[in-house]
């Protein structure tokens, strides 16, 4: 009975009629033109990558195929035949389901309801839960993209890339739910994941493309043109051009994202740039031991970026955490530029000149009500303010200098942050630590995830400026390479110890491969 | 269970034991039957506002829909004001009654957007109005012989109002963990959001949510009303904060997504108990209101120890 | 600058005694809700006596909610003070004061029932017409006693007291002290209160028999209300031999007396009171009575009232009022004499 | 760099005016709406009620209940409850009627000091012990009063000597009653340190997302005992207020402010999930409950409408001046 539901009955249409085609869609928000009148087609049978800068506009147009933007203006075909879409349910009836950029799962219930919600099929009957069935539902899903979460757990307590694989396994229910072949948009899948997940998401999206058509996003330009047929780039809100994948390198795309040549070797253009030799220890880490991390010992001098690298579950977020104060430690001894710290919060460790930007941007990073200065400003507020009282005219210099210096997409400082674009929000929480100029120890983690190339090379340059200018770094990084690229040291921490440090010098970088063997 | 479920079941132990070693009165058969009897309208009121509660909302609408509803059924089995004789029927109606009034709030608060705070108060003051209207100045008594037993016969030692609210229980513990309403309520309490974004519609489930919880109110009414063989406009007095209390102490989280039946039914136990203490101990009525924020409080803030973390959200 | 006025209007006039047009008087009566039998028959007194002298009776309730209950009668005397006669029942001693003197300044006529601070004397206004109330300490003793003998003269006795800051309570009490007093081999085994509620007086003596099992042979109750919760709980523990006393005649009471479930309670006239003070307050604006001529003992004065029993409860049971209390030469026909 | 994606194109992208739009600079006007309009059925149901008389008795009747408002709005501000308020202003009163024969003049600061002092201790169980702020004060709620009935003996405390509440029972003015020309100035002050200080982020920040303002180095702790004090100093001097009017203290005295006083939280628009809202929408929050609670009865609604109406209305406010833009997810 069950066999019977998930087998997909698929309709093959006359292959000319694409799958998905939009034209001339627009999308006004206030003071912003996110969408200017895009096209797309979306054939069948194939993966399309969709690239452009933050902000260009890509999550606007997802959501308008699955009904959450109504655009303004512009039409949307699905199989030949023009549709409105009012929700996401009137989408998954045309059998287009999305994974959002920001993760979307109900935190409290299990990873089989998250998996199955909204489309419970067999799971209900006459309003009761088959507990068994649901779980069963659920097992498949996971089990076609190779995974091994158990479906009864609470989502809470999976990780971040955990949760990501659960999004994954729900958006293919999709296949159930319509006899037609469906479209399935993934909004930046594989900014939160390792590189053997990374492998098994492609796996999983090679194999949707035998009877799907797939839409994906990523910031990551060789990831896209890997798994992309084709690549349609977006900028400013509009289609600027498309690129047939085979043959294209990442370089050819980011001309057409920003309009100018670029290039991606980002990371290691000015990495000898620093003058002479590291100053003086800044961060002194002995003995550190918290709930997830054990003996932890770590040196980060002024000048210097230190990455840590780890697999899920090395305990190198909670060892960050634990330094900013944020987790509570059961022993061991941190001294900042030579003085003793207390770790006894968050507020000691801004006033000791500790920066930290968290992973979870949306939840941690960014009050999403609250305007891009007020938020910009929230931690140093003596930036804005004459004495005890806001002065309105510094403030907005302030900000907009920082607004342009890192050129923050936003209409106006005004703006509530939650309205701007992923990477745009970004570059706010980083910018609240570089508002007052007195940082001393910067933790980062993830501090790139979602950014397009030229936020990252912005972020990167930040990052090496403001080492120059001495402060200590500890960089979690997205990936290896970005980890090998930017940093001075390399720490390998596994299961809440740290193994190995690895040094990472300008000229004597080492390969992901000799990390990844340290790291199991 | 897990180690973070288990602080109020240990405090509710820790409360008995220390009552027991501090009163012989406390630890007797007879008390403990009374303890459980007494819970029984609380246990109902409480069954009610947990699903409320696990959706994030909050319900202050017990005082008004159990005051109508016991007004209602007073008039509608056999009582001294007309010659209305329902019985079972009565019940049935009255406890409809009051399931419309719970629906309101949820309406109120899915059509309207008006915040389940005020929609719930606004409720309460409605269904005192209707509650005092059909009051008129007589005093309705009943004298249905089925109604007024609940509330003395008894069955295994228990009263059989106290049976009618361990079924509440048992019966909102399988539509939390089995019903499609009950899982909906706690997702809407974790994350509102992601249910729109899969399809789900969440205003019909809010309303049937507030409509039930209208319904546990309606016969915790019902129940008053047989205690005290006559129907009283304040029935539900005091019972909003009562049941919110006893399902935060419970385990319960204000802001949703926590919690449910059972760990409300040992709040409620917990609390109760604790009530009872106070006055087989002998402590002061000036001070038992006191003593017993205290020890919530107390009970509470031990409750949490396990769970604290650094970067945790109290609010 | 500031100043003490709000504006024109208002002020008493020299002479309390007014010389209002009968149809130009307007009447309020005031109690805490209506959602309880006794306070509700209050208001049907009032708008009985509005209705023989042709007038209608403004019902007011304030939820027992004193700050209501100021706010009420302020916006009250901020409207046309000028012929206003005022029946109200204080929601506790300390509420009078305020009204007192609010209605001392717009001019208006007031009686209060019930609630009055012992040193708080009427005879220092000449608006405030009025104070009346029952014996609290008489009635908490009559009922000791009719307790006491019903239980043959000695066991264990429980109080469930009043709202403890109202002075009703506390006299009450007294008075249950005063008969404990008398009735040495009577023993108080515990007291505690049930804030007048019938809900909350059924948990409570559950508790206490419970606690005290057998040894309670009868409960005192400072309300017939609480009495009721009382009753109930003796009924769900199936315990048939405790004497109940209660007091106020409210009508459930009454007929538990006749049923012989309970022993005595003390009798306050709802529907009279209700009208009495609207009667006095409105010979005293149309002039048939002026404040000079009342005498000391009758402006604040204890109300008659009795014990009833099985014996005389058939008397009481469809309580009356006589249109000839409320004339304006016989207004203090039930006076039991001055508070003392 | 890269091409903008400004619907007003300019050279800086950072200086286009963002300011509010029309429908929202009318939502912000919401509550005084809804109170013209409550003000004017009134009138209609009886045109004795708009007189000067009887709106400068509304607005003196009033003055506790904004104060008490104000107060605790900062509370829900942050993402709590003060469910203590009304209790905290009873002792307060006790306290008052208490210490005036030997303190004298001072007693009235004297009070609210203390009462802040218990607000204080309030917010530190509640940052401290972590519990959630609904326990923490409902716990506080029952103390307060267990205390209150303790020290007082269970009964009012007269006061006799009025001169140290005379000056609240002034006019300004000849018309504006002193307590609430104080509340509007107690409003007023609270209102100008948020607007002019960094608090109003700290305090937003915490109300709509307390986890990324600790990570952001905010004072969420100090800001929420500092809610916590200011809401308790309201109470004390809500308290004073009562006093000067009832010439007594009493335990029970504002014990039936606390729904009035979150209502009118709510009522002017306030979310009570924290975050949204201001100070001076709780001011007019509180003068609609106030005429809704001495409006309706005085203009002849009957009891028992009285309450329905009632019901109606606060829930068809709420409707009127929630701003939802900011509120996203109404629970
Ligand atoms: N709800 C909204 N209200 C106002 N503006 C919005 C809203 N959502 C998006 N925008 C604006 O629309 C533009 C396009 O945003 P969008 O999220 O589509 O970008 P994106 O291409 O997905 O960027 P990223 O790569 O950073 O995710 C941005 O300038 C953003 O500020
Ligand atoms: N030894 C452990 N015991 C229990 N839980 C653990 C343990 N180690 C890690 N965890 C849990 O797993 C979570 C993931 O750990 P953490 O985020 O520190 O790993 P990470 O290496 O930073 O992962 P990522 O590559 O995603 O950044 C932790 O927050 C913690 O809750
Ligand atoms: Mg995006
Ligand atoms: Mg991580």
């Amino acid at each position: 009975m069950i066999d019977a539901e998930l087998e997909p009955t698929v309709t093959p249409l006359s292959a000319e009629v694409p799958a998905l085609e939009v034209r001339g869609l627009v999308k006004h928000y206030p003071g912003v033109k996110a969408l200017d009148g895009v096209d797309l087609v979306v054939r069948q049978n194939e993966v399309l990558g969709l690239a452009g800068e933050n902000g260009a506009g890509k999550s606007t147009l997802l959501k308008a195929l699955v009904g959450l933007v109504r655009p303004d203006a512009g039409e949307i075909w699905v199989r030949g035949k023009k549709v409105r879409l009012k929700s996401v349910v009137d989408a998954a009836d045309h059998g287009i389901g999305m994974v959002f950029q920001e993760q979307s799962l109900v935190p409290n219930l299990t990873a089989a309801e998250n998996i199955v919600l909204g489309s419970e099929g067999p799971g209900v009957r006459r309003g009761m839960y088959r507990w068994k069935t649901m779980r069963n539902l659920a097992q498949q899903q996971l089990d076609k993209i190779g995974s091994d979460i158990d479906p009864l757990a609470r989502t809470d307590t999976l990780t971040f890339a955990e949760r990501q694989m659960v999004e994954i396994a729900k958006v293919l229910r999709i296949e159930q739910r319509t006899q037609f072949a469906p479209v399935i948009i993934l909004d930046e899948p594989t900014s939160v994941l390792e590189s053997k997940e990374i492998e098994t998401l492609f796996t999983q999206v090679r194999r949707l493309r035998e009877f799907a058509s797939v839409v994906f996003v990523s910031h990551r330009l060789d990831e896209v043109l890997d798994v992309c047929d084709r690549v349609t780039v977006l900028r400013g809100g509009e289609s600027v051009g498309e690129v047939a994948a085979a043959g294209a390198v990442p370089g050819d795309l980011h001309r057409m994202m920003i309009g100018s040549t670029g290039s991606d070797d980002h990371y290691h253009g000015n990495a000898s740039q620093r003058s002479g030799e590291p100053l003086r220890p800044m961060l002194e880490v002995r003995g550190l031991s918290g709930k997830t991390f054990r003996d932890v010992d770590l040196d980060v001098h002024a000048g210097e970026i230190v990455g840590i690298v780890g697999v899920h579950g090395s305990g190198r977020e909670d060892v960050c955490r634990a330094l900013f104060g944020a987790e509570p430690t059961t022993a061991g001894e941190v001294s900042l530029d030579g003085t003793v710290l207390e770790l006894s919060g968050t507020r000691a460790a801004c006033a000791a000149g500790i920066g930290y930007v968290p992973a979870e941007r949306k939840i941690e990073g960014m009050v999403g009500p609250m305007s891009v200065a007020d938020n910009m400003t929230l931690t140093k507020q003596k930036s804005r303010c004459n004495g005890p009282l806001i002065a309105p005219k510094k403030q907005a210099t302030l900000v907009d200098g920082w607004i342009e210096r890192l050129s923050i997409r936003t209409p106006h400082r005004g703006t509530a942050i939650q309205r701007l674009s992923g990477g745009n929000q970004q570059k706010v929480v980083l910018a609240r630590w570089l508002v007052a100029g007195d940082i001393r120890l910067l933790l980062l983690d993830h501090p790139t995830r979602g950014l397009d190339i030229g936020a990252r090379s912005e972020v990167y340059r930040l990052m090496r400026e403001l080492a120059n200018s001495g402060v200590a770094t500890v960089l979690l990084a997205d990936s290896l390479e970005e980890a090998i690229g930017m940093s001075d040291r390399i720490l390998v921490m596994s299961d809440g110890r740290a193994t190995k440090e690895v040094a990472c010098p300008a000229g004597g970088k080492p390969t992901p491969l000799d990390l990844v063997k340290e790291m199991v | 269970m897990s180690l973070r479920d288990a602080g109020p079941p240990i405090a509710l132990v820790v409360i008995f034991l220390v009552f027991s070693a501090l009163s012989s009165d406390f630890r007797t058969i007879g008390n403990v039957q009374n303890i459980m009897d007494t819970a029984a309208v609380l246990a109902v009121v409480t069954c009610g506002i947990t699903f409320v509660l696990m959706m994030g909302s909050i319900d202050l609408s017990a005082p008004g829909i159990m005051g109508a509803s016991a007004i209602a059924v007073a008039l509608l089995v056999a009582n001294n004001r007309n010659d209305n004789d329902l019985g079972l029927i009565g019940i049935l109606v009255a406890v409809l009654l009051a399931a419309a009034l719970g629906c309101l709030s949820g309406l109120a608060l899915v059509l309207l957007k008006v915040p389940s705070f005020m929609t719930t108060l606004g409720v309460s003051a409605v269904g005192l109005g209707v509650a005092t209207l059909m009051f008129a100045g007589v005093q309705p008594n009943i004298s249905d012989a089925m109604l007024k037993g609940w509330a003395v016969e008894r069955f295994l030692g228990f009263a059989y109002l106290t049976w009618i609210a361990v079924g509440c229980v048992l019966l909102g513990y399988l539509v939390q963990r089995y019903s499609r309403l009950g899982r909906y309520a706690f997702a809407i309490g974790g994350a509102e959001e992601v249910l729109a974004l899969s399809g789900v519609k969440v205003a019909p489930y809010k309303v049937a949510v507030f409509t039930l919880a209208g319904a546990f109110y309606g016969l915790a009414g019902v129940m008053v009303t047989s205690q005290l063989s006559a129907g009283l406009v304040q029935a539900g007095k005091g019972y909003d904060f009562a049941a919110i209390t006893a399902a935060v102490v419970g385990g319960t989280l204000l802001t949703g997504g926590r919690g449910g039946i059972l760990h409300s039914a040992v709040g409620v136990l917990l609390i109760t108990a604790l009530t009872n203490g106070l006055v087989q101990v002998g402590v002061s009525p000036y001070w038992q209101g006191g003593v017993q924020g205290l020890i919530v409080v107390a009970a509470v803030a031990a409750a949490v120890v396990p769970q604290r973390r650094r970067n945790q959200v109290t609010k | 600058g500031c100043s003490e006025e709000a504006g024109g209007g208002g002020g008493g006039d020299a002479s309390a005694s007014g010389a209002c047009d009968p149809a130009d008087v307007k009447l309020v009566g005031q109690v805490r809700n209506e959602s309880n039998p006794y306070e509700a028959s209050w208001l049907d007194g009032g708008d009985a006596f509005a209705e023989q002298v042709g007038l209608t009776q403004e019902r007011l309730t304030y939820d027992a909610d004193s700050t209501k209950q100021q706010e009420q009668v302020s916006q009250l005397l901020a409207g046309d003070t000028d012929c206003l006669v005022m029946n109200i029942l204080p929601n506790g001693d300390s509420d009078t004061p305020p009204i007192v003197e609010g209605a001392q300044d717009a001019g208006a006529y007031l009686v209060t029932q019930w609630n009055k601070p012992a040193d708080l004397n009427v005879t220092d206004y000449d608006h405030w017409v009025s104070h009346i109330t029952y014996n609290g300490v008489e009635s908490g003793k009559q009922i000791g006693d009719a307790l006491a003998e019903a239980i043959g003269g000695s066991g264990g006795i429980i109080a469930l007291q009043g709202i403890l800051d109202t002075g009703a309570a506390k006299d009450r009490f007294a008075g249950l002290e005063e008969s404990l007093a008398a009735n040495p081999d009577v023993e108080l085994l515990d007291d505690q209160t049930a804030n007048f509620s019938r809900d909350e007086a059924l948990a409570v003596t559950k508790t206490l028999l419970t606690k005290h099992g057998d040894d309670v042979k009868g409960i005192w109750a400072a309300n017939d209300d609480m009495a009721l919760g009382a009753l109930a709980a003796l009924e769900q523990a199936g315990r048939d031999d405790v004497a109940v006393v209660g007091i106020d005649a409210v009508p459930d009471a009454l007929t538990a007396i006749q049923d012989g479930t309970m022993t005595a309670t003390v009798s306050s006239d709802g529907p009279w009171q209700g009208g009495i003070g609207l009667a006095i307050g409105y010979c005293v604006a149309t002039g048939e009575l002026s404040v000079d001529d009342i005498g000391d003992e009758d402006r604040a004065w204890f109300a008659e009232q009795f014990l009833i029993n099985s014996d005389n409860v058939a008397d009481f049971s469809a309580p009356e009022t006589d249109e000839a209390d409320f004339e304006c030469d016989n207004v203090f026909s039930r006076s039991q004499g001055a508070i003392s | 760099m890269s091409t903008p994606v400004l619907a007003t194109p300019a050279a800086d992208p950072a200086v286009v005016s963002g300011g509010p739009t029309v429908g929202q600079r009318l939502t912000s006007f919401m509550p005084l709406i809804a109170l013209v309009a409550l003000l004017a059925a009134l009138t209609i149901a009886d045109p004795d009620f708009l007189t000067q008389r009887s709106l400068t008795a509304a607005v003196r009747t009033s003055a506790p209940l904004v104060v008490l408002a104000a107060g605790a709005t900062l509370v829900v501000l942050c993402g709590g409850i003060d469910l203590s308020i009304a209790a905290l202003c009873s002792l307060s009163t006790v306290f008052f009627a208490m210490w005036l024969p030997d303190l004298g003049g001072l007693t009235a600061l004297a009070v609210v000091v203390a009462a802040g002092a218990i607000g204080a201790v309030q917010g530190l169980a509640h940052v401290l012990l972590r519990i959630p702020s609904f326990i923490v004060t409902l716990g506080g709620l029952s103390i307060f009063s267990s205390v209150a009935l303790v020290i007082s003996d269970a009964g009012p405390i007269r006061v006799v000597d009025r001169d140290a509440t005379k000056w609240l029972t002034l006019y300004v003015g000849g018309v504006v009653p002193m307590a609430f020309f104080v509340a509007v100035l107690v409003v007023a002050a609270i209102a100008l340190v948020l607007r002019l200080t960094p608090v109003q982020s700290w305090i937003t920040a915490t109300g709509f997302s307390e986890s990324a303002a600790r990570l952001a180095g905010t004072p969420v702790d100090r800001v929420k005992v500092a809610a916590f004090t200011v809401s308790g100093a309201c109470a004390g001097l809500a308290a004073v207020m009562l006093v000067s009017r009832n010439f007594s203290g009493s335990p029970t005295m504002a014990d039936n402010l606390l729904l009035p006083a979150v209502a009118a939280i709510v009522v002017g628009g306030t979310a009570i999930t924290g975050g949204h809202g201001s100070i001076w929408r709780s001011l007019v929050g509180a003068l609609v409950i106030t005429l809704l609670r001495v409006g309706l009865p005085i203009v002849g609604v009957p009891s028992a409408w009285e309450q329905i109406l009632y019901g109606a209305i606060i829930v068809a406010a709420v409707a009127l001046t929630l701003d939802r833009s900011k509120v996203l997810i109404i629970k």
